[in-house]
């Protein structure tokens, strides 16, 4: 039962808080993931983006672990401030992307859903890092890491080119940020719940 | 005249959620001794003092509360009380602890279809296949559905049950040729949650030649 | 004497990386008209100008180039490019954009173990267990890996494939008392990255009083 003893310290435990935010990084990643190879296969194919989408998310000056050993040896207040830092910087491109993805020609449900489902569930998942961080935090929170996002103009270019590469780059970049933010949350995991016992 | 009381304490039933994403709590009204009794649902959350009060009393029908997405946090353990208050004064039930990621039920699978299967090399057999249910397959990756079926023989009493996992179909070798079955088949989510109700009863016939 | 030509151009054939730590690329050497080539692979990575030569031809064979740790970066998309030069001139390949966290590809899952379980409420069971390959730390959560296993009847020629998600053990209900099944299993990275190998075939017999 929930809460035995009533409403003494009744919150859930740290593990719980961790196994939510897990199970919900991996699915916002999954999404994420059908939703760039959708548009890859049905927009990008012979377009040659991939050579141009090269260090252009807007998060990249946020430095990141980029393999294990870094991840492993970064401190969890950091990585964790890191991910939530990552999570705000995707608030207001999210917002735009699932009104302006209405936009483009013949897009399918499919793509559709997901986006306004990615939007959705990436709120929900700050809620629940900020909780985890408020649980973690021995001080005080520091100033938040925040990227802004000034590409809505580009999603919105009368050339279909260059607005499909302006989507196709922030797909990939959302696909790149929610894989790092999911990977992180694994190995945070494996750390703090089971002593990198997993 | 009949003593005018204060309503007794209401009980909250249950709490349930369809799909992770909204719940409903419903409760039993205290009895009020014939005087006009008003039911309220206050609701806290875990390490806040603020008390809210229900947001939807009409969308899941008398005597409930209905949480859509903006107030369904799964992120927390909600403390729920219902008020049943008339002019002789008011009652409080016990506080209803809820977690959403504890109360999810789905709705039964659906689409459920048989097939005899026949192969040279080995005895023929029948294959069960289903559907997850539609409000939880739009979410899958993030609704994890796990099924048990169960038969009996139409006059039978005792149902033989299934536990099949994540499978969405399931191989039956060993059925008596001629004979009439009963098969249902119900889902819960892979760790918490509760099982969902069984689906409409299906007959299904073994061949005699099987 | 045969006319002397500068070298074709040579094709990079794939790159790999087999626990998400490391990487190696190979390629097919360019046919050089009896001349002797030498093969250079260059890369640079996203976010730099700096080109790089490959740091260590060796550990991976002829026609390869093996990335330690120090060397491979995940979320990062290298642009490779192989080069063979001989006294006649030099030809380049066509780019290979590569990022590693997409090219991981695991060895097999190890400890492959089968037990019969018998319970008093439900029918027996097999309940099948295995281990992850032991170069993919999986312990720290850097690494995640999802299983999937296949079985036929020793006879058969059908597989039956079923998904276990990152479980490393299957309960396996609806098998045929009596009969020999094979079963091989294989991982793969969540998310993205290949299917190891099948594990070596194992040989099972269900008893016949299961």
């Amino acid at each position: 039962p929930i809460c035995p003893n009533g409403s003494v310290n009744c919150q859930l435990s740290l593990e719980e808080l961790f196994d939510r935010a897990v199970k919900l990084s991996h699915y916002i990643h999954y999404l994420s993931s059908e939703m760039f190879n959708e548009f890859d296969e049905r927009y990008a194919q012979g377009r040659g983006f991939i050579a141009k989408a090269v260090n252009s998310c807007h998060t990249a000056s946020l430095t990141t672990p980029e393999d294990k050993e870094q991840a492993q040896q970064i401190h969890h207040e950091d990585l964790l401030n890191l991910i939530l830092g990552v999570l705000r910087s995707w608030n207001d491109p999210l917002i735009h992307l699932a009104s302006e993805v209405q936009r483009i020609k013949e897009a399918p449900e499919t793509i559709l859903w997901k986006a306004v489902e990615i939007e959705e569930q990436n709120k929900r998942l700050l809620e629940g890092m900020e909780k985890i961080v408020g649980r973690v935090h021995s001080g005080e929170v520091e100033n938040e890491i925040y990227t802004p996002w000034d590409g809505l103009p580009s999603l919105q270019l009368a050339d279909e080119d260059s607005r499909l590469f302006a989507f196709y780059n922030l797909l990939h970049c959302l696909r790149r940020d929610s894989h790092k933010i999911d990977n992180y949350l694994k190995v945070l995991k494996c750390r703090l719940i089971h002593d990198n016992n997993c | 005249p009949k003593e005018q009381l204060p309503p007794e304490k209401p009980i909250i039933i249950k709490c349930r959620s369809p799909e992770k994403e909204t719940f409903t709590c419903w409760w039993k009204p205290a009895s009020a001794g014939g005087l006009l009794t008003k039911h309220t649902l206050l609701y806290s959350k875990e390490g806040e003092e603020k008390v809210y009060e229900c947001p939807d009393y009409k969308t899941a029908g008398p005597n409930s509360c209905y949480f859509d997405k903006k107030h369904t946090s799964f992120w927390t353990i909600y403390n729920i009380t219902v008020r049943a208050t008339n002019e002789m004064g008011s009652n409080v039930s016990d506080p209803h602890y809820v977690d959403v990621t504890y109360i999810v039920q789905p709705d039964p699978p659906v689409n459920i279809t048989l097939e005899l299967k026949k192969s040279i090399k080995r005895k023929p057999y029948l294959v069960l296949t289903w559907s997850p249910p539609p409000q939880a397959d739009v979410r899958s990756g993030w609704l994890t559905l796990e099924y048990e079926l169960r038969l009996k023989p139409e006059e039978g009493e005792e149902w033989e049950t299934i536990f099949v996992g994540q499978q969405t179909q399931c191989k039956m070798f060993s059925l008596n040729p001629g004979k009439k079955y009963i098969v249902q088949i119900h889902c819960k989510p892979d760790h918490h949650g509760l099982w969902s109700e069984w689906s409409p009863e299906m007959y299904i016939e073994i061949p005699t030649d099987f």
